[in-house]
């Protein structure tokens, strides 16, 4: 855990309220597994008061890159950050994935939570685990990360809620079909989370989730981002935000 | 350096006035890292009960406007873990410690205080008689000045560690329940815990916190907070400010109003090394003023501050 | 558009449910030329006492994180004036005026209730028994149940008027207060008025309000404020809900925590048409959402909600 | 009173945190005169929460121009504003400055309270009222306006604190000698304002004041900026911000 001022390489749009941030934080890349996440600070003063946590989506030589989507005030202010700018980071915090040897990878994502997946994807290609991808959007605009996936030539289907592109349907429908020999790695809402929960009962395979919380310190101290799992409540920022799929409760 | 810092609050002796405060700088080990404990005034730790708590249902936190909520319902891994794990580990890197003590009743209160009171890695206790966050005990005990003096007295039977009690805001005169307080035995006052708040989500149309309501701090609650300790100056006993400290001159602000110690909480979340920007922020103000030593500064501001002890 | 909006309070008929709080518009003059009075629901007058009060010695106002504290202890320019020149003006521009009544004692309030009571440019009155700012009256009246009990009794008895009671949030309890103030007679609740709070100048060492305290107000204040409205729900009687306000969203929380309606204050100070644009937000939120009528989001996120009148 | 986005036309930096920041504004610079002022929103959100009021320190076009001092955090958000920004403007608001007719007019500046004055000294300049100016600041770099005054042709005597340009001591310093005909128009640091009050009484000579009070609302809605007058309080936003020189009670 390193507390930085990473600076801003390259920012780009991508359309859809999308984000690449590309950072200069060399210990935090050194560090940094797929899964983990960084927690940055938006406002130089006051308000917006808390951090905001993004996901790792690529690690780079020294650099690491974030992939968000303006949903809000902070991710409004992130957005106007300049190249040459500066960004107060702390991390990389959390727990990350961890690919399952001899079981093919299946990563599932929904919106943003394509970004956890992305590294997870690049540690894959790294290390020439097999990996393929379904991926989830509202629409065709909002579906990122699909080029970078193609650059690491992991095989993808894509499905939106609008039929845009893709399958017209969940983005869970696209994990019909046997998943033996495979392992699930999935991030994005909480409803697609539950379906890739159920899934992978229903065919006994293993597999991760990445969750989301409600944060303020990101480091354990608080206490205040817990998520039901069995046996009580478990931290998204210490013991997750990556949880074994059997491990948690999902709500609803 | 550390001598025109050196101070004392409630008999406990303190490298700095700069302290954690409960329920947000864990047991020190979470924010280690970057934060070496030693460097600070004292490191108060959660919330802690006899028995491990299970906490309330998430969503636990909200942000609000320059504050948040919290209703975390003192989640803490109870005494055994403490005195095992976490106190050996602060001893180890040098900390002064204070522990925060919460019970759903008198007897635990008391329990807890009686087994902590021997130990050497333990400077002093804070009692929570003032979380807004948990049906039994918490604010229930803060609330109304003769419980508090029932409560503080039987603790004071039990221990000869020192003791600052936690007062909450959400009261009508928590210069009344201070009194009690000091006449009930009691060292020092901490002061303030969170303001009851509450956020709504528009889209769900809920509560956003899985309690309902939370308690708020950050530097939304600052001015509260200072009023409050500037009332409290005038009790006689040493008060422990705290209450959406973000910089050094905030804290200045609460030793000028009367405050022996400050405790920094929320600003810790946003700003890591925020206590230790503020040591050396007091340090350097001290230095410009031709000040020697920080006490100098207690209640400067304040014509109704008493000195103490 | 009108009918969506339409509502009433304690018995008041609302063109909308958007208020001006009392003490930050004046008498609707100041800001006429911005604010048409007649767009509002109404305006709450500046607290009015029988005789013209000077107010506090400056400074008194300083501005907090969100928020501000004011200390400007009631000045007003007394009942006569209200009656001969601001009543007037307010009817010729088609204003709907609650009055907020303040006394320094119980026959104060009583003289301003009977003397207002048959005035058929006066919708309501707002007892202010909150206002932290005034040695005598104000917040030592709405301190304790059985005062403000005894206070709105021997004004129910003189008025016919709605009567809304405007609530202090420094109490340990302030749905105690509520009950209290049902029982003796109010049609309603007006929650909250501003926090004790206060400020220091670094530099002069010295309070920076003339009075020292001041009462805390704006976004900072807005959990505490939706909190008490969630626990006034219960009480049984409409309730003007205020504190921080600053969009339609904050107004649409009020409105689903279960407030009849909700007041303005000081988000008008830095945004003058504030209120207009509220009033716009809700009626465009209500139109997306499909409602007839603003009184179907009231009390909607809030199961204690208990519907009055 | 007008509530308009006015238009950044030019903003500049004179050095010592002082700027001077040109606005398209036709409705107020329509309506204001000298001494009043306008109450302009340092952001877009909640924090900084209040507005700042700022003199109008000339009139042009179509457009205002405020000279103003970064002390704080609004007056600092104030002078990242750039040319083509927007600012969120009040205005103009207050009681302005009435030249005594057969009087010669000695403006009496510290600091930025030079804005005001220019304005006057503009006014004096249209209507050939005889005026001369004497201007106080901490240090020769502090001294602004000097140029506006020259292009005026206003007479003008400087002072420092430090000596560094003009006489070595209080603004206040340069009146000694008959004020015989002449009206005092002084803005500036309260200890300047009680020696002017001071040395106009002594002299019989009339004079008007522009003070200064924290504000809230800026049209006298709020009660907040009270000054002490005889007879009772006054408001700084809506009696004043000029007061006639008997009329208040300075402080210390
Ligand atoms: C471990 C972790 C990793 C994340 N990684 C990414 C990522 O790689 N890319 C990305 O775009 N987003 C990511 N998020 C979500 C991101 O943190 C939020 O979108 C961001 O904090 C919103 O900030 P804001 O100020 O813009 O929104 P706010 O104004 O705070 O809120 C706007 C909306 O977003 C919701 N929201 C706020 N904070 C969170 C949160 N922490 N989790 C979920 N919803 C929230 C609010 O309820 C509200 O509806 C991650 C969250 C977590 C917990
Ligand atoms: C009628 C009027 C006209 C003014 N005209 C000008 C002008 O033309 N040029 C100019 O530079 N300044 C002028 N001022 C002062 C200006 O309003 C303040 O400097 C500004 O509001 C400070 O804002 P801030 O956020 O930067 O400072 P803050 O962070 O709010 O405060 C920083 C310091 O400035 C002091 N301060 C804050 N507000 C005021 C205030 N309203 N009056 C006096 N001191 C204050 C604070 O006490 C503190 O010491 C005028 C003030 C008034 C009342
Ligand atoms: C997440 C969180 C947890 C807290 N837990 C405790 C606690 O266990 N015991 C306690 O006495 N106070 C607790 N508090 C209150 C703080 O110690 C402090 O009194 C309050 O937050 C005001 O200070 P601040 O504004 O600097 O945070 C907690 C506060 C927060 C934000
Ligand atoms: C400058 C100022 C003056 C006020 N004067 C009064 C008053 O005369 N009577 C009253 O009942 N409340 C008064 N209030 C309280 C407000 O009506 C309101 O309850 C409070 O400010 C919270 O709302 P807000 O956060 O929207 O401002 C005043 C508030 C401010 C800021
Ligand atoms: S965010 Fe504080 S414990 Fe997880
Ligand atoms: S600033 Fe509100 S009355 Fe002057």
């Amino acid at each position: 855990m390193e507390l930085v001022g990473a600076s801003v390489l390259t920012h780009e749009a991508l359309g859809a309220g999308y984000h690449r941030l590309v950072l200069a934080a060399p210990e935090v890349a050194l560090q940094c597994r797929p899964g983990q996440f960084v927690h940055v600070r938006v406002s130089e003063d006051r308000y917006p008061l808390l951090r905001r946590p993004f996901s790792v989506a690529r690690r780079g030589d020294g650099t690491i890159t974030l992939l968000y989507r303006v949903v809000g005030k902070g991710t409004a202010l992130l957005a106007g950050l300049r190249p040459g700018g500066c960004l107060d980071l702390l991390g990389p915090l959390g727990s990350g994935f961890e690919l399952l040897p001899g079981r093919r990878a299946v990563l599932v994502a929904g919106g943003a939570g394509i970004a956890p997946l992305l590294f997870l994807a690049q540690l894959a290609w790294e290390t020439g685990h097999p990996v393929r991808a379904v991926v989830g959007a509202a629409q065709a605009a909002e579906l990122v990360g699909t080029a970078d996936l193609g650059e690491l030539g992991v095989p993808a289907a894509y499905a939106t809620d609008d039929g845009s592109l893709g399958h017209h349907g969940p983005v869970t429908d696209l994990l019909e079909g046997s998943l033996a020999g495979e392992a699930l790695y999935a991030c994005g809402p909480p409803a697609m989370l539950r379906k890739v929960q159920t899934l992978a009962r229903e065919q006994a395979v293993p597999g991760q989730l990445s969750l989301e919380a409600s944060m303020a310190c990101g480091v354990g101290a608080c206490r205040g981002c817990a998520c039901r799992a069995h046996g009580g409540y478990r931290m998204v920022c210490t013991d997750g935000p990556v949880f074994d799929l059997e491990e948690v409760v999902l709500d609803g | 350096m550390a001598s025109r810092l050196a101070t004392s609050l409630a008999g406990i002796p303190l490298r700095n006035p700069v302290l954690a405060a409960s329920g947000t700088f864990g047991y020190g080990r979470e924010y280690a890292g970057l934060v070496p404990p030693a460097c600070l005034g004292a490191v108060i730790t959660k919330g802690t009960s006899l028995e491990p708590w299970p906490g309330n249902p998430p969503p636990r936190t909200v942000e609000t406007v320059a504050g948040m909520l919290n209703a975390i319902g003192l989640e803490n891994p109870g005494l055994a873990h403490l005195v095992e794990e976490d106190l050996p580990w602060l001893q180890s890197q040098g900390a002064t410690v204070i522990v925060n003590v919460v019970g759903r009743c008198v007897d635990e209160y008391v329990e807890m205080a009686a087994a902590l009171d021997r130990r050497r890695e333990v400077a002093g206790l804070e009692l929570n008689i003032s979380c807004p966050n948990v049906d039994k005990g918490g604010m229930a005990f803060g609330s109304h000045p003769e419980t508090a003096y029932a409560l503080v007295r039987a603790v004071r039977r039990r221990t000869r560690l020192p003791l600052l009690v936690k007062l909450s805001p959400n009261v009508t005169d928590i210069v009344r329940v201070a009194e009690r307080v000091r006449d009930a035995g009691a060292d020092g006052l901490s002061a303030i815990n969170t303001l009851v708040g509450m956020a709504i989500d528009l889209d769900s149309r809920r509560p956003v916190l899985g309690n309902v309501t939370g308690g708020l701090s950050g530097p939304a609650i600052k001015p509260v907070a200072l009023a409050a300790v500037w009332r409290l100056a005038a009790v006689g006993l040493p008060v422990l400010g705290m209450g959406g400290i973000w910089d050094w001159r905030d804290a200045a602000e609460f030793l000028m109003a009367g405050a022996a110690a400050v405790a920094v909480g929320t600003a810790t979340f946003a700003r890591p090394r925020a206590m230790l920007e503020i040591v050396a922020g007091l340090e350097e103000y001290l230095e410009c003023r031709g000040l020697k030593n920080v006490s100098e500064l207690v209640g400067e501001a304040n014509p109704t501050f008493r000195a103490s002890g």
